[in-house]
């Protein structure tokens, strides 16, 4: 399945993708661990506090497509963008993002990322340069765009990897987007995480014209497949995309195959899928398919997987713990953040009771 | 008379007219194998097969504009969006295509199409999927605009809408998808168009729609204790708005405020407002107060979004500083 | 440049196409003629007309494009639908609409095919099953796919032809109107009008992935390319759909290279082309070409021509006059045809003055 | 001071702010090679080369949410649409993404954009073409809304608007790109949210934007032949709305007619009119009346387009009526 595809354009895809990675250190390998077993402990937890009602409205987890993010993101620089969908706390942990600020944003609370008001869907962090968690469905393809644009035009050598699902690829948005990438060569990554659903609906019957990353053929733009639950050939090619996008400004699309063993949101019992294809997937699981790989590379043994696990475990917890005993916002808060403070413009309300 | 959530009012409504007609058929994502992501269309897929009940890919604007082209063709097509927030990514099929094509083409071309779907907040979304978009859509001179309250208007505001010719926009309201009450059984028609006294009082009018009306009612009931009698009018539709019943009865209060969800500025509250106190100038003894979402972005946290949200409370105090 | 294209979907276009066109009389292609010459004649008056400002806003003119619209609606049935853009005058006539009709509404008046109301951008004809002439850029192309639908469900053995500009490819919709028809098996076809220019945007500027027609695999759809300029070649590749499209349901994409002679609008001086671009596909005119066969096939002499030519310049003239002469629209239908009749609500106003 | 028209005005904000600061770009259909549909940007391609003034296919959606996107990332980007009418294909990109991003993300993200472009009717180019979409957007909480009526404003607002680091909705007007005023020269900055006197009275006051203001001006200026003096407040800013203004004014007047090209239904005419009635209840003399766009789609023919769009007629007939 790893096969990665060119599209008519001469790319520097052939050179090979170990090329363009460093080589990693045993710690470099033991921590795209860490993070996936960050993200799939945060993501347990979150499930615990949705059922516990503490995280309200959606939460749409990611586990069983840890690889993906933390596979993609570990091939950044710092300064480059990270922008996706709703389903953002992986890519949001990855990006390095505080796993504490993460859930209290998910309970809602002030010192959540967002200051509780954007929730599960909209994670933000200007900091690390990821630009959201956004709920509307490829409405973030072509703010993708922008960031690129915003690089290119600085020429400060960035890129950015934008995200979206199986399901977003019919959204018109995202083929403007693709247009504009290819027609204005920007140097901005489209990462299909294909899972082979949306919501209830399978790929087949929302998409023609299948393998999802031959729309990229239309646009004449880089075309490449990655099996998304193995995080070294996600790394790996990723890395060709990134090397493409920041040496020769160009874009590229690349279909990741992945899975999430979750319904769609907590609120979907996912009856749609048989027992037998989730297992099927988790026979792939990305973490104990990269755990097996670091043992046999004698880089890890069983007893420091534990206490890693137990490590993540406990991030969690205590991210738990902080959320929980974070404070709603204050009020006033509310009418907070609606424009710029040094270009304040009040609000149509006097702050009484009700509006005039 | 058998009391039924709005859900399976809808879906009621839904059944039947299709059973009616072969000509009407429902479109939109999940609504056939997963029997609607709120379940409104449960078991339709299985009644009338997947020739009229549709799965559609992500792509709003292509099964939007499909639906009004094929309204345009003759059949009847009920399209949902999985909730009206995500109608802003194809407003322009709805605002120029439903809107505006049987005036440009002379009235030659109907299009009869139900829009529908919830809309609405206070479900902890967040600002991109709390929008009560009602003003926005009544803005268009030829688009109808109902959102029903109760059980008995949703199923047969629905059933109108789909017999009309007109394009008409039906907003549900997610909370009150399980809001259990008393539906005729059999071929209710609503008339669209037709405000509805839920609560008489001759203290003060109440005007709101959908949830709002609920929220309405709750603060009339605690007034009614302080001895302030509230009468409530469930707008039903909003577009076109019932003029006389909103000016019948405060012609009789001589007072009004008004209970919207939407945000404050530019909604049908203000409208109706206008209407009032240009017309009924000399019959007001206080100005027309709103009681309105706040003109703020719908946040997360759920004390913020109640504080946005119109409340008892707010309409109460907005009471007694109408009758001070 | 006229070579067929196919999907690596099995059609049947390898069956050639005169196959699928009945042997036509000489009267039906003195008819093809026929029409060509009465929309050049058409839109020249109308291009009068604007000069004198007796037309009002926009006129788009169809001036060099003709053999397109009169040679794939040539092989349609009466019921078959017909959709297109602003530019739409052609595609009218093509159709059958009464050419005074439809200079009325470019006047405006009341006897106007929409009385009035449409203008150039938005002529409409209900008994001719064609459905527009749409002003938003690219909003007709879900339309079309509705009235495929329709016809599908109906299972009245209709097909679609919906028509965009090369500039209209770049907007979303048509995208997911691609998707969806690729994979519900519309029996529609999307012509795309490459007439080069997007008013003052070169197709290079616009568009990746050139020729446009490739934007048909990335849907694993068919897809055709025609020349024109050539009512022939338009009629046989249009066939080719159009009988996909009828016997097994299936969608295509027509890409067919064309020239517009004028501005993009009445008001667009066009410099942004030179003189020899728009002299070198004058040199291709359709009409002389056309006419230049049918002298070698022995159909026509030269009186023959001056006389149909003179034909389509006197229904013309008779269009103009009609439209001259007619009365403008009561003030009273201002209100009418906004809600169907027997489901009339009253407008907001009181038809008084002022509004309330 | 110097005479210069609308569209020059506009032009020489956006080149004066693309000299200042290098963040500074213009992007849209047409915008550079062709020097704008309607001019508004000539020359600023040959000023600031390709990089600066960018040419785009016919995306809406694409370009606007590039726009907001590149804002996020620290660029400052105008955002022609060739007129305001074709933001309805990108809606969901301007509420959602400019009008949310920054309250969503707790207020680490700005989005110092503006997008701008013509809007409004007369033009003859039917319902399609003809939207005065002000009060769609500002319905939406964090979105500013600007409609200059004078070439100074034109200017003066605009370059605060490119200043602003909110996102601003800039709606010029084609009837107005003609139109010759005067205006200082260098870097006049009008405040965005403040309205202005155009024409000082007593007897009544008209509130009115854009080119609506040049209707209401002329109607003024008959009425002062009958000896009815009106007041003529130029709205400029449509959100935040300058209350303040208004209310001086009509506590002076204590009559208001307001003048709004928008069709009727939730215009931004309702929301001054709620406020005014609201606030101002015991010095209201008469009913606040509003004279709209009517509620019809736009037609093509000019008579009945000129009947559709508000005229110095009717004008007169409310004041009249006002006064009565
Ligand atoms: C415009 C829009 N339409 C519909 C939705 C509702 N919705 C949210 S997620 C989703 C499915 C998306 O599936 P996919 O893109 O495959 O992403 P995944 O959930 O698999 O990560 C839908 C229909 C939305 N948020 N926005
Ligand atoms: C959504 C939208 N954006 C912009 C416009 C303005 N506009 C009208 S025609 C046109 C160019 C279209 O070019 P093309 O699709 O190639 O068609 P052609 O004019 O060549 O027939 C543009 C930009 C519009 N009408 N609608
Ligand atoms: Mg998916
Ligand atoms: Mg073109």
């Amino acid at each position: 399945m790893p096969t990665t595809k060119t599209s008519q354009k001469k790319s520097s895809f052939n050179e090979g993708s170990t090329k363009l990675l460093p080589q990693q250190s045993p710690g470099d390998r033991l921590d795209l661990l860490k993070q996936m077993l960050l993200i799939r402990r945060f993501e347990e937890k979150a499930a615990q506090a949705a059922t516990q009602k503490k995280i309200k409205g959606f939460c749409h987890l990611y586990i069983g497509q840890e690889a993906l993010a933390v596979g993609t993101i570990s091939v950044l620089n710092p300064h480059d963008g990270v922008i996706t969908a709703y389903r953002d706390h992986g890519h949001g942990l990855a990006r390095g993002m505080c796993p504490q600020a993460c859930m209290a944003e998910l309970f809602g609370k002030a010192t959540g990322c967002s200051r509780g008001k954007g929730g599960s869907m909209h994670f933000f962090d200007a900091k690390k340069h990821f630009y959201g968690g956004h709920g509307i469905v490829g409405g973030q393809t072509p703010l993708g765009l922008g960031i690129a644009f915003s690089q290119k035009y600085k020429g400060d050598g960035g890129v950015t990897l934008c995200y979206l699902g199986d399901g977003a690829v019919n959204q018109g948005p995202f083929h403007e987007s693709l247009n504009l990438a290819a027609l204005w060569k920007l140097p901005i990554i489209y990462i299909i995480e294909n899972n082979e659903w949306s919501m209830g609906t399978s790929l087949a019957r929302s998409s023609a014209g299948l393998p999802l990353v031959n729309r990229a053929q239309a646009y004449d733009m880089a075309g490449i497949v990655a099996d998304g639950m193995d995080v070294d050939d996600v790394r790996a090619k990723t890395a060709e995309a990134v090397h493409l996008a920041r040496t020769e400004s160009q874009p590229t699309l690349m279909e990741i195959k992945t899975y999430r063993y979750r319904g769609h949101s907590m609120s979907d019992p996912g009856s749609y899928r048989t027992k037998e294809e989730i297992e099927k997937h988790k026979q792939h699981d990305p973490i104990l398919t990269y755990r097996s790989r670091l043992m046999e590379e004698g880089i890890m043994d069983n007893p420091t997987f534990d206490q890693l696990d137990a490590e993540a475990q406990k991030i969690s917890q205590e991210a738990y713990d902080f959320a929980e005993k974070s404070p709603e916002p204050e009020l006033e808060t509310l009418w907070e953040d609606i424009f710029t403070p040094e270009d304040q413009i009040p609000p149509l309300e006097h702050r009484g009771r009700f509006h005039r | 008379m058998p009391e039924i959530l709005y859900r399976e009012a809808l879906n009621q409504a839904m059944a039947e007219e299709m059973e009616r007609d072969d000509r009407v058929f429902l479109m939109g994502e999940e609504v056939a194998e997963y029997n609607g992501a709120y379940k409104v269309s449960e078991g339709l897929l299985k009644k009338f097969g997947p020739k009229r009940v549709i799965d559609t890919p992500i792509s709003e604007c292509g099964f939007t504009g499909l639906g009004i082209g094929a309204a345009m063709h003759g059949l009847r097509p009920i399209v949902e969006f999985m909730t009206w927030s995500f109608s802003l990514v194809t407003f322009d099929q709805i605002v120029n295509n439903a809107g505006q094509i049987r005036y440009m083409s002379g009235g030659q071309f109907s299009v009869p199409i139900v829009f529908r779907g919830c809309s609405g907040g206070g479900l902890r979304v967040g600002a991109t999927h709390s929008h009560t978009p009602e003003n926005w859509y009544a803005g268009v001179p030829a688009l109808t605009v109902i959102s029903p309250a109760f059980p008995d208007d949703a199923k047969g505001l629905l059933k109108s809408a789909i017999r009309s010719n007109n394009p008409v926009c039906f907003l549900e309201n997610e909370k009150l998808y399980g809001f259990k009450g008393e539906v005729p059984e059999g071929d209710i028609l609503v008339p669209i168009g037709k405000a509805k006294i839920r609560r008489e009082g001759g203290d003060i009018t109440l005007v709101a729609n959908s949830l709002s009306t609920h929220i309405a009612l709750a603060a009339a009931e605690k007034l009614a204790a302080e001895g302030i009698h509230a009468e409530v009018v469930d707008l039903r539709t909003i577009k076109p708005l019932d003029f006389e019943t909103i000016a019948e009865s405060v012609s009789k209060t001589n007072r009004l405020v008004i209970v919207e969800e939407n945000k404050p500025f530019c909604g049908w509250g203000a409208q109706v407002a206008y209407q009032v106190q240009r017309e009924l100038f000399d019959e007001l003894d206080s100005p027309v107060i709103r009681v309105t979402g706040l003109d703020v972005p719908q946040p997360y946290n759920s004390f913020l979004e109640d504080e946005v949200m119109p409340s008892e409370m707010r309409i109460i105090e907005a009471v007694r500083e109408s009758l001070a």
